[in-house]
Protein backbone atom coordinates (compact mmCIF):
# COMPACT_ATOMS: atom_id res chain seq x y z
CA UNK A 1 0.00 0.00 0.00
CA UNK A 2 1.09 3.20 -0.88
CA UNK A 3 -0.30 7.12 0.31
CA UNK A 4 -0.16 10.56 -1.30
CA UNK A 5 -1.28 13.92 -0.10
CA UNK A 6 -2.05 15.87 -3.15
CA UNK A 7 -2.50 19.59 -2.95
CA UNK A 8 -6.09 20.42 -4.27
CA UNK A 9 -4.86 22.56 -7.07
CA UNK A 10 -4.31 21.46 -10.82
CA UNK A 11 -0.42 21.84 -9.99
CA UNK A 12 -0.89 19.46 -7.42
CA UNK A 13 -2.80 17.40 -9.59
CA UNK A 14 1.23 16.94 -11.44
CA UNK A 15 3.00 14.57 -8.37
CA UNK A 16 -0.13 11.56 -9.29
CA UNK A 17 1.65 10.73 -12.64
CA UNK A 18 4.87 9.52 -11.24
CA UNK A 19 3.36 8.31 -7.85
CA UNK A 20 1.40 5.50 -10.02
CA UNK A 21 4.43 5.18 -11.81
CA UNK A 22 6.28 3.70 -9.03
CA UNK A 23 2.95 2.16 -7.97
CA UNK A 24 3.35 -0.12 -11.68
CA UNK A 25 7.20 -0.81 -11.52
CA UNK A 26 6.57 -3.87 -10.17
CA UNK A 27 4.83 -4.84 -13.02
CA UNK A 28 6.03 -6.17 -16.96
CA UNK A 29 6.37 -3.43 -19.00
CA UNK A 30 4.33 -4.52 -21.71
CA UNK A 31 1.22 -4.90 -18.60
CA UNK A 32 2.41 -1.60 -16.95
CA UNK A 33 2.46 0.92 -19.88
CA UNK A 34 -1.21 0.51 -20.87
CA UNK A 35 -2.12 0.25 -17.39
CA UNK A 36 -0.63 3.25 -16.64
CA UNK A 37 -1.69 5.18 -19.25
CA UNK A 38 -5.25 4.47 -17.97
CA UNK A 39 -5.03 5.01 -14.61
CA UNK A 40 -3.03 8.35 -15.25
CA UNK A 41 -5.71 9.95 -17.18
CA UNK A 42 -8.56 8.38 -15.18
CA UNK A 43 -7.47 9.79 -11.62
CA UNK A 44 -6.18 13.17 -13.66
CA UNK A 45 -10.20 13.62 -14.41
CA UNK A 46 -10.60 12.42 -10.68
CA UNK A 47 -8.36 14.79 -9.39
CA UNK A 48 -9.78 17.89 -11.79
CA UNK A 49 -12.96 17.16 -9.98
CA UNK A 50 -12.31 17.05 -6.66
CA UNK A 51 -10.32 20.16 -7.35
CA UNK A 52 -12.94 21.97 -9.28
CA UNK A 53 -16.02 20.62 -7.78
CA UNK A 54 -15.58 19.28 -3.85
CA UNK A 55 -15.56 21.83 -1.18
CA UNK A 56 -12.69 21.03 0.83
CA UNK A 57 -11.28 23.00 4.09
CA UNK A 58 -7.72 21.85 3.99
CA UNK A 59 -6.92 22.29 0.66
CA UNK A 60 -5.85 18.52 -0.17
CA UNK A 61 -6.78 15.36 -0.65
CA UNK A 62 -5.30 11.62 -0.44
CA UNK A 63 -4.78 8.55 -2.32
CA UNK A 64 -4.16 5.25 -1.42
CA UNK A 65 -2.90 2.78 -3.21
CA UNK A 66 -3.73 -1.57 -3.32
CA UNK A 67 -2.35 -3.72 -5.83
CA UNK A 68 -3.21 -7.50 -6.19
CA UNK A 69 -2.78 -10.20 -8.53
CA UNK A 70 -5.05 -8.88 -10.88
CA UNK A 71 -6.11 -5.30 -10.20
CA UNK A 72 -5.05 -2.26 -8.86
CA UNK A 73 -7.17 -0.49 -6.49
CA UNK A 74 -6.74 3.41 -6.11
CA UNK A 75 -8.59 5.33 -3.29
CA UNK A 76 -9.31 9.14 -3.68
CA UNK A 77 -10.32 10.56 -0.09
CA UNK A 78 -11.15 14.39 0.32
CA UNK A 79 -12.96 16.33 2.90
CA UNK A 80 -15.39 17.68 0.73
CA UNK A 81 -18.47 18.44 2.82
CA UNK A 82 -20.71 18.17 -0.53
CA UNK A 83 -21.98 14.48 -1.13
CA UNK A 84 -22.15 14.32 -4.46
CA UNK A 85 -25.20 12.14 -6.04
CA UNK A 86 -23.73 10.39 -8.83
CA UNK A 87 -27.01 9.47 -10.60
CA UNK A 88 -27.29 12.86 -11.53
CA UNK A 89 -24.23 13.49 -13.27
CA UNK A 90 -25.82 13.91 -16.85
CA UNK A 91 -24.02 12.15 -19.89
CA UNK A 92 -22.59 14.77 -22.69
CA UNK A 93 -25.11 14.73 -26.04
CA UNK A 94 -22.99 12.53 -28.25
CA UNK A 95 -24.47 14.83 -30.75
CA UNK A 96 -24.29 18.26 -29.60
CA UNK A 97 -19.80 18.93 -28.76
CA UNK A 98 -19.89 20.44 -25.76
CA UNK A 99 -16.36 22.58 -24.00
CA UNK A 100 -17.34 20.51 -20.72
CA UNK A 101 -18.68 18.10 -18.88
CA UNK A 102 -16.81 15.05 -20.02
CA UNK A 103 -14.80 14.11 -17.11
CA UNK A 104 -17.07 11.06 -15.68
CA UNK A 105 -17.59 10.07 -19.29
CA UNK A 106 -14.12 9.47 -19.61
CA UNK A 107 -13.41 8.35 -15.84
CA UNK A 108 -16.08 4.88 -16.68
CA UNK A 109 -14.02 4.45 -20.08
CA UNK A 110 -10.90 3.77 -17.93
CA UNK A 111 -12.01 1.68 -15.00
CA UNK A 112 -13.24 -1.61 -14.61
CA UNK A 113 -15.32 -0.42 -11.49
CA UNK A 114 -15.99 3.03 -9.68
CA UNK A 115 -17.38 3.47 -5.76
CA UNK A 116 -18.66 6.46 -4.47
CA UNK A 117 -19.58 6.30 -0.84
CA UNK A 118 -19.46 9.74 1.60
CA UNK A 119 -18.40 8.39 5.10
CA UNK A 120 -19.55 11.36 7.22
CA UNK A 121 -16.33 13.57 6.99
CA UNK A 122 -14.99 12.32 3.42
CA UNK A 123 -15.93 12.07 -0.27
CA UNK A 124 -14.22 8.22 -1.10
CA UNK A 125 -13.73 7.25 -4.65
CA UNK A 126 -12.45 4.12 -5.58
CA UNK A 127 -11.19 2.79 -8.50
CA UNK A 128 -10.42 -0.32 -9.87
CA UNK A 129 -8.23 -1.18 -12.93
CA UNK A 130 -8.39 -4.75 -13.44
CA UNK A 131 -4.64 -5.63 -14.62
CA UNK A 132 -4.80 -7.29 -18.31
CA UNK A 133 -1.96 -9.89 -18.52
CA UNK A 134 -0.95 -11.08 -21.73
CA UNK A 135 -2.63 -13.92 -22.67
CA UNK A 136 -0.95 -17.09 -21.70
CA UNK A 137 -1.58 -20.93 -21.83
CA UNK A 138 -1.39 -23.07 -18.63
CA UNK A 139 1.44 -24.72 -19.38
CA UNK A 140 4.09 -21.37 -19.18
CA UNK A 141 1.76 -19.59 -17.01
CA UNK A 142 3.96 -18.61 -14.30
CA UNK A 143 2.05 -16.74 -11.48
CA UNK B 1 -15.19 40.04 -71.95
CA UNK B 2 -12.46 41.77 -69.38
CA UNK B 3 -11.24 39.81 -66.91
CA UNK B 4 -9.79 41.11 -63.21
CA UNK B 5 -7.51 39.18 -61.51
CA UNK B 6 -6.41 40.26 -57.44
CA UNK B 7 -5.08 38.09 -54.86
CA UNK B 8 -6.31 38.17 -51.47
CA UNK B 9 -3.99 36.58 -48.47
CA UNK B 10 -5.43 34.38 -45.78
CA UNK B 11 -3.33 33.53 -42.13
CA UNK B 12 -3.31 30.11 -41.00
CA UNK B 13 -1.39 30.20 -37.55
CA UNK B 14 0.17 26.86 -36.75
CA UNK B 15 0.36 26.45 -32.69
CA UNK B 16 2.99 23.52 -31.65
CA UNK B 17 2.60 22.39 -28.53
CA UNK B 18 5.22 19.88 -26.31
CA UNK B 19 4.66 18.36 -22.87
CA UNK B 20 1.05 18.06 -20.81
CA UNK B 21 -2.14 19.75 -22.18
CA UNK B 22 -3.76 19.54 -19.06
CA UNK B 23 -6.01 21.40 -16.46
CA UNK B 24 -3.01 23.51 -15.43
CA UNK B 25 -2.07 24.31 -18.92
CA UNK B 26 -6.03 24.87 -20.56
CA UNK B 27 -6.43 28.42 -18.96
CA UNK B 28 -2.96 29.64 -21.30
CA UNK B 29 -3.89 27.63 -23.92
CA UNK B 30 -7.22 28.95 -24.11
CA UNK B 31 -6.15 32.48 -23.52
CA UNK B 32 -3.79 32.18 -26.60
CA UNK B 33 -6.21 30.65 -28.80
CA UNK B 34 -8.84 33.25 -27.96
CA UNK B 35 -6.21 35.97 -28.51
CA UNK B 36 -5.42 34.58 -32.22
CA UNK B 37 -9.50 34.45 -33.21
CA UNK B 38 -10.35 37.84 -31.81
CA UNK B 39 -7.34 39.30 -34.00
CA UNK B 40 -9.11 37.68 -37.17
CA UNK B 41 -7.35 34.52 -37.07
CA UNK B 42 -9.75 31.84 -37.39
CA UNK B 43 -7.66 29.23 -39.17
CA UNK B 44 -5.59 27.59 -36.69
CA UNK B 45 -3.72 24.32 -36.91
CA UNK B 46 -2.94 22.98 -33.22
CA UNK B 47 0.19 20.40 -33.74
CA UNK B 48 -0.06 17.93 -31.18
CA UNK B 49 2.52 15.44 -32.58
CA UNK B 50 4.67 16.13 -29.20
CA UNK B 51 2.75 16.62 -26.76
CA UNK B 52 2.57 13.72 -24.28
CA UNK B 53 -0.44 13.71 -22.15
CA UNK B 54 -4.15 15.54 -23.07
CA UNK B 55 -6.78 15.15 -20.45
CA UNK B 56 -10.56 16.61 -20.97
CA UNK B 57 -9.64 20.21 -19.45
CA UNK B 58 -6.79 20.10 -22.19
CA UNK B 59 -9.69 19.49 -25.14
CA UNK B 60 -12.12 21.85 -23.45
CA UNK B 61 -9.54 24.44 -24.13
CA UNK B 62 -9.42 23.14 -28.36
CA UNK B 63 -13.36 22.71 -28.37
CA UNK B 64 -13.56 25.90 -27.53
CA UNK B 65 -11.89 27.72 -30.11
CA UNK B 66 -13.11 25.14 -32.69
CA UNK B 67 -16.41 26.52 -31.81
CA UNK B 68 -15.71 29.94 -31.89
CA UNK B 69 -13.45 29.57 -35.48
CA UNK B 70 -16.07 27.51 -36.76
CA UNK B 71 -18.69 30.33 -35.99
CA UNK B 72 -16.39 32.32 -37.96
CA UNK B 73 -15.96 30.73 -41.08
CA UNK B 74 -12.78 29.30 -40.04
CA UNK B 75 -11.72 25.96 -38.11
CA UNK B 76 -9.29 24.15 -35.80
CA UNK B 77 -7.31 21.26 -37.17
CA UNK B 78 -5.27 19.15 -35.02
CA UNK B 79 -1.90 17.29 -35.74
CA UNK B 80 -2.35 13.67 -34.16
CA UNK B 81 -0.47 13.16 -31.20
CA UNK B 82 2.44 11.02 -32.00
CA UNK B 83 2.01 9.32 -28.52
CA UNK B 84 -1.33 6.94 -28.43
CA UNK B 85 -1.91 7.54 -24.72
CA UNK B 86 -2.05 11.22 -25.45
CA UNK B 87 -4.60 10.81 -28.01
CA UNK B 88 -6.99 8.48 -26.10
CA UNK B 89 -9.43 11.80 -24.63
CA UNK B 90 -10.20 12.30 -28.27
CA UNK B 91 -11.39 8.63 -28.48
CA UNK B 92 -12.93 8.55 -25.58
CA UNK B 93 -15.09 11.61 -25.84
CA UNK B 94 -16.00 10.80 -29.64
CA UNK B 95 -14.19 14.09 -30.67
CA UNK B 96 -12.12 12.44 -33.06
CA UNK B 97 -14.87 12.57 -35.05
CA UNK B 98 -15.64 16.14 -34.56
CA UNK B 99 -11.96 17.99 -35.31
CA UNK B 100 -10.60 17.52 -38.34
CA UNK B 101 -6.79 15.57 -37.57
CA UNK B 102 -3.98 15.26 -39.72
CA UNK B 103 -0.50 13.37 -39.13
CA UNK B 104 1.82 16.56 -40.71
CA UNK B 105 0.99 20.30 -39.84
CA UNK B 106 2.23 20.79 -43.29
CA UNK B 107 -0.53 18.63 -44.75
CA UNK B 108 -3.25 20.48 -42.87
CA UNK B 109 -1.70 24.04 -44.14
CA UNK B 110 -1.33 22.67 -47.89
CA UNK B 111 -4.78 21.25 -48.11
CA UNK B 112 -6.83 23.94 -46.28
CA UNK C 1 4.51 22.79 -21.82
CA UNK C 2 6.12 24.79 -24.66
CA UNK C 3 3.94 26.38 -27.30
CA UNK C 4 5.53 27.94 -30.23
CA UNK C 5 3.19 29.72 -33.14
CA UNK C 6 4.38 30.73 -36.74
CA UNK C 7 1.83 32.08 -39.11
CA UNK C 8 1.33 30.57 -42.93
CA UNK C 9 0.09 32.75 -45.64
CA UNK C 10 -2.19 31.27 -48.46
CA UNK C 11 -3.54 33.16 -51.48
CA UNK C 12 -7.16 33.07 -52.88
CA UNK C 13 -7.20 34.22 -56.22
CA UNK C 14 -9.96 36.51 -57.63
CA UNK C 15 -10.91 36.60 -61.11
CA UNK C 16 -13.80 38.97 -61.72
CA UNK C 17 -15.12 38.60 -65.33
CA UNK C 18 -17.58 40.92 -67.44
CA UNK C 19 -19.60 40.43 -70.62
CA UNK C 20 -20.24 36.70 -71.93
CA UNK C 21 -18.40 33.51 -71.37
CA UNK C 22 -19.30 31.91 -74.47
CA UNK C 23 -17.31 29.54 -76.83
CA UNK C 24 -15.34 32.12 -78.06
CA UNK C 25 -13.88 33.46 -74.61
CA UNK C 26 -13.68 29.47 -72.96
CA UNK C 27 -10.25 28.98 -73.97
CA UNK C 28 -8.67 32.57 -72.41
CA UNK C 29 -10.40 31.37 -69.11
CA UNK C 30 -9.08 28.25 -69.44
CA UNK C 31 -5.31 29.23 -70.30
CA UNK C 32 -5.81 32.24 -67.54
CA UNK C 33 -6.69 29.95 -64.91
CA UNK C 34 -4.77 26.99 -65.76
CA UNK C 35 -1.97 29.42 -65.45
CA UNK C 36 -2.98 30.56 -61.52
CA UNK C 37 -3.44 27.03 -60.44
CA UNK C 38 -0.20 25.58 -62.42
CA UNK C 39 1.29 28.82 -60.31
CA UNK C 40 0.13 26.98 -57.16
CA UNK C 41 -2.41 28.88 -56.40
CA UNK C 42 -5.58 26.58 -56.13
CA UNK C 43 -7.84 28.30 -54.32
CA UNK C 44 -10.03 30.46 -57.11
CA UNK C 45 -13.10 32.78 -56.85
CA UNK C 46 -14.69 33.47 -59.54
CA UNK C 47 -16.73 36.64 -59.64
CA UNK C 48 -19.75 36.34 -62.30
CA UNK C 49 -21.82 38.46 -60.59
CA UNK C 50 -21.58 41.04 -63.84
CA UNK C 51 -21.48 38.60 -66.40
CA UNK C 52 -23.86 38.64 -69.03
CA UNK C 53 -24.05 35.13 -70.57
CA UNK C 54 -22.72 31.71 -70.18
CA UNK C 55 -22.96 28.58 -72.51
CA UNK C 56 -21.44 25.23 -72.36
CA UNK C 57 -18.00 25.83 -73.30
CA UNK C 58 -17.64 28.88 -70.55
CA UNK C 59 -18.61 26.44 -67.66
CA UNK C 60 -16.40 23.94 -69.37
CA UNK C 61 -13.83 26.18 -68.38
CA UNK C 62 -14.86 26.63 -64.97
CA UNK C 63 -15.38 23.07 -64.40
CA UNK C 64 -12.25 22.05 -66.00
CA UNK C 65 -10.27 24.72 -63.51
CA UNK C 66 -12.75 23.16 -60.69
CA UNK C 67 -11.76 19.95 -61.03
CA UNK C 68 -7.86 20.51 -61.06
CA UNK C 69 -8.02 22.53 -58.09
CA UNK C 70 -10.11 20.40 -56.11
CA UNK C 71 -7.12 17.59 -56.72
CA UNK C 72 -4.91 19.65 -55.38
CA UNK C 73 -6.76 20.52 -52.30
CA UNK C 74 -7.91 23.79 -53.75
CA UNK C 75 -11.23 24.79 -55.16
CA UNK C 76 -13.03 27.33 -57.58
CA UNK C 77 -15.84 28.54 -56.25
CA UNK C 78 -18.43 31.42 -58.09
CA UNK C 79 -20.01 34.43 -57.28
CA UNK C 80 -23.28 33.82 -59.14
CA UNK C 81 -24.32 36.10 -61.74
CA UNK C 82 -26.78 38.93 -61.13
CA UNK C 83 -28.84 38.51 -64.71
CA UNK C 84 -30.51 35.00 -63.85
CA UNK C 85 -30.32 33.94 -67.52
CA UNK C 86 -26.40 34.02 -66.85
CA UNK C 87 -27.25 31.23 -64.02
CA UNK C 88 -29.49 29.03 -66.34
CA UNK C 89 -26.65 26.68 -67.47
CA UNK C 90 -25.66 25.95 -63.95
CA UNK C 91 -29.09 24.85 -62.97
CA UNK C 92 -29.77 22.98 -66.52
CA UNK C 93 -26.74 21.24 -65.98
CA UNK C 94 -26.99 20.80 -62.27
CA UNK C 95 -23.47 22.29 -61.96
CA UNK C 96 -25.38 24.77 -59.28
CA UNK C 97 -25.34 21.78 -56.71
CA UNK C 98 -21.25 21.35 -57.91
CA UNK C 99 -20.20 24.10 -57.81
CA UNK C 100 -19.78 26.23 -54.10
CA UNK C 101 -21.93 29.20 -55.19
CA UNK C 102 -22.38 33.01 -52.97
CA UNK C 103 -23.19 36.35 -53.14
CA UNK C 104 -20.43 38.38 -53.42
CA UNK C 105 -16.94 37.34 -53.86
CA UNK C 106 -16.07 39.11 -50.27
CA UNK C 107 -18.10 36.50 -49.04
CA UNK C 108 -16.22 34.02 -50.33
CA UNK C 109 -12.72 35.00 -49.47
CA UNK C 110 -13.85 35.76 -45.73
CA UNK C 111 -15.96 32.19 -45.44
CA UNK C 112 -13.16 30.15 -47.34
CA UNK D 1 -39.88 34.70 -92.38
CA UNK D 2 -35.94 35.85 -91.39
CA UNK D 3 -32.89 34.77 -92.38
CA UNK D 4 -28.77 34.84 -90.99
CA UNK D 5 -25.82 33.55 -92.50
CA UNK D 6 -23.61 32.47 -89.66
CA UNK D 7 -19.76 32.09 -89.98
CA UNK D 8 -18.71 28.92 -88.40
CA UNK D 9 -16.84 29.94 -86.14
CA UNK D 10 -17.25 30.77 -82.46
CA UNK D 11 -17.06 34.20 -83.24
CA UNK D 12 -19.70 33.86 -86.35
CA UNK D 13 -22.07 32.95 -83.55
CA UNK D 14 -21.74 36.22 -81.62
CA UNK D 15 -24.43 37.02 -84.57
CA UNK D 16 -27.53 35.24 -83.59
CA UNK D 17 -27.82 37.07 -80.03
CA UNK D 18 -28.76 40.49 -82.03
CA UNK D 19 -30.79 38.60 -85.01
CA UNK D 20 -32.81 36.31 -82.26
CA UNK D 21 -33.46 39.66 -80.27
CA UNK D 22 -35.15 41.42 -83.62
CA UNK D 23 -36.69 38.54 -84.44
CA UNK D 24 -38.71 38.59 -80.86
CA UNK D 25 -39.00 42.58 -80.78
CA UNK D 26 -43.03 42.44 -82.09
CA UNK D 27 -43.78 40.60 -79.01
CA UNK D 28 -44.83 42.31 -75.90
CA UNK D 29 -41.49 42.77 -73.38
CA UNK D 30 -42.37 40.06 -70.51
CA UNK D 31 -43.08 37.32 -73.30
CA UNK D 32 -39.77 38.41 -75.57
CA UNK D 33 -37.25 38.32 -72.48
CA UNK D 34 -38.02 35.10 -71.53
CA UNK D 35 -38.29 33.60 -75.01
CA UNK D 36 -34.98 35.65 -76.43
CA UNK D 37 -33.27 33.78 -73.84
CA UNK D 38 -34.02 30.57 -74.16
CA UNK D 39 -33.56 30.78 -77.84
CA UNK D 40 -30.16 32.45 -77.37
CA UNK D 41 -28.95 30.04 -74.91
CA UNK D 42 -30.33 26.76 -77.16
CA UNK D 43 -29.03 28.34 -80.48
CA UNK D 44 -25.64 28.95 -79.07
CA UNK D 45 -25.48 25.26 -78.26
CA UNK D 46 -26.67 24.44 -81.68
CA UNK D 47 -24.47 26.59 -83.34
CA UNK D 48 -21.52 25.44 -81.29
CA UNK D 49 -22.16 21.68 -82.07
CA UNK D 50 -22.00 22.71 -85.66
CA UNK D 51 -19.09 24.84 -85.68
CA UNK D 52 -17.35 21.38 -83.74
CA UNK D 53 -18.45 18.84 -85.27
CA UNK D 54 -20.44 19.44 -88.70
CA UNK D 55 -18.23 19.00 -91.44
CA UNK D 56 -18.78 22.61 -93.45
CA UNK D 57 -17.15 23.40 -96.66
CA UNK D 58 -18.48 26.46 -97.36
CA UNK D 59 -17.62 27.58 -93.55
CA UNK D 60 -21.02 28.82 -92.60
CA UNK D 61 -24.62 27.81 -91.75
CA UNK D 62 -27.90 29.14 -92.32
CA UNK D 63 -30.31 30.23 -90.06
CA UNK D 64 -33.95 30.51 -91.07
CA UNK D 65 -36.77 31.75 -88.65
CA UNK D 66 -40.75 31.70 -88.92
CA UNK D 67 -42.91 32.97 -85.70
CA UNK D 68 -46.49 32.27 -85.65
CA UNK D 69 -48.75 32.99 -82.90
CA UNK D 70 -47.77 30.55 -80.64
CA UNK D 71 -44.66 29.54 -81.35
CA UNK D 72 -41.54 30.53 -82.73
CA UNK D 73 -39.20 28.10 -85.35
CA UNK D 74 -35.87 28.49 -85.55
CA UNK D 75 -34.32 25.71 -88.67
CA UNK D 76 -30.53 25.30 -88.76
CA UNK D 77 -29.18 24.15 -92.35
CA UNK D 78 -25.28 23.70 -92.85
CA UNK D 79 -23.19 21.99 -95.52
CA UNK D 80 -22.20 19.14 -93.44
CA UNK D 81 -21.58 15.81 -94.73
CA UNK D 82 -21.37 13.84 -91.90
CA UNK D 83 -25.13 12.79 -91.01
CA UNK D 84 -25.85 12.67 -86.95
CA UNK D 85 -27.43 9.79 -85.62
CA UNK D 86 -28.80 11.82 -82.63
CA UNK D 87 -29.66 8.22 -80.48
CA UNK D 88 -26.14 7.76 -80.04
CA UNK D 89 -25.26 11.11 -78.60
CA UNK D 90 -24.30 10.12 -74.78
CA UNK D 91 -26.05 11.86 -71.87
CA UNK D 92 -23.96 13.01 -69.25
CA UNK D 93 -24.05 10.81 -66.21
CA UNK D 94 -25.28 13.14 -63.08
CA UNK D 95 -23.23 12.06 -60.36
CA UNK D 96 -19.80 11.97 -62.37
CA UNK D 97 -19.00 15.91 -63.42
CA UNK D 98 -17.77 16.11 -66.79
CA UNK D 99 -16.16 18.84 -68.93
CA UNK D 100 -17.94 18.51 -71.96
CA UNK D 101 -20.50 16.77 -73.59
CA UNK D 102 -23.79 19.03 -71.75
CA UNK D 103 -24.83 20.92 -75.16
CA UNK D 104 -27.41 18.95 -75.77
CA UNK D 105 -28.78 18.43 -72.88
CA UNK D 106 -28.87 22.43 -72.65
CA UNK D 107 -30.46 22.20 -75.66
CA UNK D 108 -33.73 19.89 -75.15
CA UNK D 109 -34.25 21.67 -71.41
CA UNK D 110 -34.36 24.72 -73.90
CA UNK D 111 -36.58 23.80 -76.64
CA UNK D 112 -40.55 22.83 -76.81
CA UNK D 113 -39.14 20.54 -80.16
CA UNK D 114 -36.11 19.42 -81.79
CA UNK D 115 -36.09 17.44 -85.02
CA UNK D 116 -33.28 16.74 -86.85
CA UNK D 117 -32.84 15.72 -90.97
CA UNK D 118 -30.28 15.28 -93.36
CA UNK D 119 -31.21 16.39 -96.77
CA UNK D 120 -28.60 14.78 -98.96
CA UNK D 121 -26.66 17.89 -98.70
CA UNK D 122 -27.76 19.46 -95.22
CA UNK D 123 -27.65 18.98 -91.65
CA UNK D 124 -31.35 20.63 -90.81
CA UNK D 125 -32.21 21.33 -87.16
CA UNK D 126 -35.45 22.80 -86.34
CA UNK D 127 -35.89 24.32 -83.05
CA UNK D 128 -39.15 25.12 -82.02
CA UNK D 129 -39.98 27.31 -79.00
CA UNK D 130 -43.13 28.01 -77.67
CA UNK D 131 -44.24 30.88 -76.65
CA UNK D 132 -45.44 31.33 -72.71
CA UNK D 133 -48.17 33.83 -73.06
CA UNK D 134 -49.11 35.36 -69.81
CA UNK D 135 -52.56 33.48 -68.54
CA UNK D 136 -55.39 35.53 -69.16
CA UNK D 137 -59.10 34.85 -69.21
CA UNK D 138 -61.37 35.36 -72.44
CA UNK D 139 -62.84 38.89 -71.44
CA UNK D 140 -59.36 40.14 -71.74
CA UNK D 141 -57.63 37.98 -74.48
CA UNK D 142 -56.45 40.41 -76.81
CA UNK D 143 -55.51 37.85 -79.59
N1 LIG E 1 -15.63 15.17 -6.71
C1 LIG E 1 -16.80 15.80 -6.94
N2 LIG E 1 -17.39 16.54 -5.96
C2 LIG E 1 -18.56 17.18 -6.21
N3 LIG E 1 -19.21 17.14 -7.41
C3 LIG E 1 -18.67 16.43 -8.42
C4 LIG E 1 -17.45 15.72 -8.24
N4 LIG E 1 -17.16 15.10 -9.40
C5 LIG E 1 -18.15 15.41 -10.28
N5 LIG E 1 -19.07 16.21 -9.71
C6 LIG E 1 -20.29 16.72 -10.33
O1 LIG E 1 -20.51 16.05 -11.58
C7 LIG E 1 -20.54 16.96 -12.69
C8 LIG E 1 -19.95 16.32 -13.95
O2 LIG E 1 -18.58 16.09 -13.77
P1 LIG E 1 -17.66 15.83 -15.02
O3 LIG E 1 -18.30 14.79 -15.89
O4 LIG E 1 -16.30 15.53 -14.55
O5 LIG E 1 -17.70 17.20 -15.84
P2 LIG E 1 -17.13 18.65 -15.46
O6 LIG E 1 -16.26 18.52 -14.25
O7 LIG E 1 -16.39 19.03 -16.69
O8 LIG E 1 -18.37 19.47 -15.22
C9 LIG E 1 -19.80 18.18 -12.20
O9 LIG E 1 -20.18 19.37 -12.90
C10 LIG E 1 -20.17 18.21 -10.71
O10 LIG E 1 -21.43 18.80 -10.55
N1 LIG F 1 -24.21 19.37 -85.48
C1 LIG F 1 -23.58 18.21 -85.21
N2 LIG F 1 -22.92 17.55 -86.18
C2 LIG F 1 -22.28 16.41 -85.89
N3 LIG F 1 -22.24 15.80 -84.67
C3 LIG F 1 -22.89 16.40 -83.66
C4 LIG F 1 -23.59 17.64 -83.87
N4 LIG F 1 -24.14 18.00 -82.67
C5 LIG F 1 -23.80 17.03 -81.79
N5 LIG F 1 -23.04 16.08 -82.35
C6 LIG F 1 -22.48 14.87 -81.67
O1 LIG F 1 -23.09 14.74 -80.40
C7 LIG F 1 -22.10 14.75 -79.33
C8 LIG F 1 -22.65 15.41 -78.08
O2 LIG F 1 -22.88 16.76 -78.31
P1 LIG F 1 -23.02 17.75 -77.09
O3 LIG F 1 -24.02 17.18 -76.13
O4 LIG F 1 -23.33 19.12 -77.63
O5 LIG F 1 -21.61 17.75 -76.38
P2 LIG F 1 -20.16 18.24 -76.86
O6 LIG F 1 -20.35 19.03 -78.13
O7 LIG F 1 -19.68 19.03 -75.71
O8 LIG F 1 -19.37 16.95 -77.10
C9 LIG F 1 -20.92 15.46 -79.95
O9 LIG F 1 -19.72 15.10 -79.30
C10 LIG F 1 -21.00 15.01 -81.39
O10 LIG F 1 -20.41 13.71 -81.53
Amino acid sequence: MSELTVTSTYEGLRAIGPWLREIVEPLDDDVAAPLLARMELALQELGTNTVDHADSPDGSFVLRSTIGDDSVRIELRDRGRSTVDVSTIPTPDADEPQVRGYGMMIIEQLVSRLEYAHDGEHNVWTATFEIDHPASGPENSEH
Amino acid sequence: MDITTSTHNVDIVVVAMTGRLDALESAQVRALLTEHIEAGSHRIVIDLSAVEFVDSAGLAALVQAMKRSRSAGGDVRLVRPTDANAYRVFELTKFDQVFDIGDTAEDLVSGW
